[in-house]
């Protein structure tokens, strides 16, 4: 048994604040109701449900009609784009996105390019930042969709969103935002972003798994992904996860409230000592993303001569929880589509892991990876034929 | 994922590290794919009398480089040439699908040691 | 209050039974990984998962590689119907269906139809069955997809399914079979059926809501309805609702123990009590659905000369919760599409009541009903301008 | 959805039945679209003596029939004509969006009672 259990993997999912739990409990007890019928059951499970929906539209500044809840994160970026596509095909069938995107927003592009849309992906910078005036120049007449993230999870940066929404709305084109990783962790306003579609995942933000939303701006026309009874106002049908989004409201009211007693910022410190202590005591250590303009729980780095998935193990058997872009964490021949594009060469790019902190993390956490995870990469660094002129 | 003795031996691997004047070194793999190893030899009487790897990769690399290393120190040249991916990958307890490369490298990682002592040796 | 509470809407939704819960538990508290992840969290989130899949898998005798998670039944639907659409687009463009199928059906269905698709709809006789010498006479050499439902929702019935498929498949044809209504209450075997797709839901067997599957058989190429990470062997991107599909697991392993300790015998003799009390009963009541062939905790009837809505709410306020096909229920203006497809007329239609039973249903529960609903029928009789002239 | 208002008229509705031998009697709505609402007058002085109701339809129908018959009762004709279905939803507490037809319905039979009983009258 390791010493002590670090979890620091926040961006793949988080624990359900116990506050959530305790709001969902009655609602996979003695409140089963489906929100559809008109008995009592139903009734308190729609008052439920309308609730929980004002509670996340606050949270971004929406109106309730506005927010379309999902069954998660993938299929509120699905929604977005193909409702977009489908609805729109008649006015054009070009599509921008960019180059670090989550799958659910590049596999579904993909989709679309074999459906007979244009698709043109927008670079990044080296700290992962995509650039307006390209954004700018591959605006056509026949585009209908801008779909870039607002915060990246594999590196933390955060986009400049304000000025993305800006230069496609001048042309009056469409926004789509992937917030899964911004939205509880930094300020989102929607009316002040003027986006038009906004994607939310529940369990970022320490709320239930298969739980999503998409912001829709009032009058904004999708085409439904899942067709049926009609439920969110026609736009996701299938009875209402009535539990899932009572969890969904309880963790947005606990986002709202950690933002405004300012409880990132304890977050955003603990993640600068990480930051720092890394670089400090590991040499050939490569900080990814951006400086400055990152979410303020992410940490993320590559090292030298090792690959990542050994990091994690190692880790693991120190009680450490988390995660890396190496291609051998997913199976895949390729590491992570995201440092690549950001010019990290293939075999740096093998040694990368991502830290990402949460509500729970304390300086004792950190200093525990601070004593672990030096070892652990010279350890391997020992057993790797790489680098070995250098050390 | 990894059954235990993979992860057992990925964390305190055998054979780890250099030898000293080798007789055959063998180096597979390629770091765009994340995965290199670096098999070292020493060689008496036609036998494998020390061996040891480096290795560039994830965890089911190095325990598959470690096991090989295992299972062919102090076998002959030929019967070490006869160890097979598939021997290994039993000896490990099994790999999931998209590992099994891990043993193949291990295998190829083994000839290519032995093929360069025996250049080496102008053996043919 | 109300005297008793008598839950009699399953159909709509089941409670959570109190073993599933429990077994959801740890999942909404400490077992919080993401299946994805490769540490500790996630591994054990991951072994979870797989168990679920394979109790699931055994409910309807498929191997656990087979069973495709979803955010619900809804989703399912969409999923074996688009993703058959535009995976053999190809291949040909014609899907039949029948009139009573489920909206998460007919208006998959019908969104295809604007995508070019040509639709054939089948109708049924005055039970609500198919007819298979229809549905030999529809398919056609570009019909890609016959999707039909195994057991009505609104009525009961029960489709020949075994017929349908061996139609459909003698000619080449994939079929989907809605089974929302039927799997965990009557035997299914997907081997012994030898359908290609198969709908399962959740909440409508004891399990938690915003979770359902479908039934994939070895070897049939769909395209995916929510593209992304990849998982659910690549057919339903998204972090895995970890809590959700392990309820789904034990629900399927409750289900599994009912069937074969014959429960369901019992849910049935309560059935046909509560049948034959209301037309022993009531006059001028009408049982809608199939005499033999209908689901076992299924009870539909027509009432002339009154509305739906106001029947439903007469009984919540006696603690009695049912539902309706009356467009009043449903806001629109048009009574449920099954009625009216089974040739019932729009006045009586309005006047469907559906009360279907669970697993805690007693036989006081159904004494209570045939206590209250007389008096509810005969008092709303007695408001009304209809069939004065008959009593 | 709906108001306390609309569910107790509902449970308890006033008015309800017929009247014999009614100076006017109005039927509007009809069985398909689940809706019919028939109203009885009884007219004394160009008012509204007595009034009932019989109605095929859901909550709000039944609702709305009660609480017009109540609205009317008592007032001349003139001014039964000015109660509208605006006016009827208020005293209900409000109808949910779809159902705000009801309420209409409910205008539509006042009206037609009278219109009946105008005819009847012969007066134009
Ligand atoms: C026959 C049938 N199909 C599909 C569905 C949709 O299932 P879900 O509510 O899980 O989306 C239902 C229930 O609503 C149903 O009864
Ligand atoms: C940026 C981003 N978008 C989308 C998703 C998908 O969300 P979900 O897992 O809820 O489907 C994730 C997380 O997996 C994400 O990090």
């Amino acid at each position: 048994m390791p010493a002590r259990k670090v979890y620091l993997d926040h961006s793949a999912t988080t624990p359900l604040a116990a506050e959530v739990y305790e709001a969902m409990k009655p609602f996979l007890q003695e409140r089963f109701g489906n929100p559809n019928s008109l008995h009592s059951w139903g009734r308190e499970a729609r008052k439920a449900v309308d609730e929980s929906r004002a509670s996340i539209a606050r949270l971004i500044n929406a109106e309730p009609r506005e927010v379309i809840i999902t069954g998660g994160g993938s299929e509120a970026d699905n929604l977005a784009i193909k409702g977009t596509a489908f609805a729109l095909q008649g006015r054009g069938r070009h599509i921008i996105t960019s180059a670090i995107e989550h799958h659910a927003v590049i596999d579904t592009c993909k989709w679309l390019e074999k459906q007979g849309f244009e698709l043109t992906v927008l670079p990044v910078d080296e700290t992962g930042m995509v650039s307006i005036a390209d954004l700018d120049a591959a605006i056509r007449e026949e585009t209908i969709l801008v779909t870039i993230m607002y915060a990246n999870n594999e590196v933390g940066t955060i986009q400049p969103v304000r000025e993305i929404v800006r230069t496609a709305r001048a042309k009056g084109v469409r926004v789509h935002l992937d917030g899964v990783q911004a939205v509880g962790h930094i300020p989102v306003d929607v009316k002040d972003l003027d986006a038009d579609l906004l994607t939310l995942s529940a369990h970022k933000m320490y709320g239930p798994k298969g739980v999503g939303a998409l912001y829709v701006k009032r009058g904004v026309k999708l085409d439904p992904l899942v067709h049926g009874g009609g439920q969110e106002f026609g736009l996701r049908s299938g009875t209402e996860n009535t539990a899932g989004i009572v969890g969904f409201g309880a963790a947005a009211e606990l986002a709202n409230r950690r933002l405004e007693e300012g409880a990132v910022e304890e977050e955003s410190r603990l993640k600068d000592l990480l930051i720092n202590g890394i670089t400090d005591k590991i040499p050939n250590a490569h900080i990814t993303g951006h400086p400055v303009e990152r979410l303020p729980f992410h940490a993320s780095v590559c090292f030298d001569y090792i690959e990542g998935e050994s990091m994690l193990l190692r880790l693991d058997a120190a009680g450490i929880g988390a995660s890396s872009g190496s291609a051998c964490t997913s199976g895949s021949l390729e590491p992570s589509h995201v440092l690549l594009a950001m010019g990290i060469p293939h075999e740096l790019a093998h040694g990368s892991l991502r830290l990402t902190l949460g509500k729970d993390t304390t300086e004792e956490d950190i200093l525990y990876v601070l004593e672990i995870l030096p070892k652990v990469v010279s350890d391997l660094r020992a057993l790797s034929p790489l680098g070995k002129e250098l050390s | 994922m990894y059954s235990e003795k993979v992860i057992e031996l990925f964390m305190n691997p055998k054979n780890a590290g250099r030898i000293d004047n080798p007789d055959g070194v063998g180096q597979v793999g390629n770091p765009q794919c994340g995965d290199i190893m670096k098999i070292y030899i020493k060689v008496k009487d036609d036998r494998i009398e020390d061996i040891s790897f480096e290795t560039f990769g994830c965890a089911s690399a190095i325990a598959s480089s470690s096991m090989v290393t295992e299972m062919v120190k102090g076998k002959t040249l030929d019967e070490a040439l006869k160890v097979s991916n598939k021997d290994v990958m039993e000896e490990l307890g099994g790999l999931p699908p998209q590992k099994i490369h891990c043993s193949l490298l291990a295998e190829e990682g083994i000839k290519a040691a032995i093929e360069d002592y025996r250049k080496k040796a102008g053996i043919k």
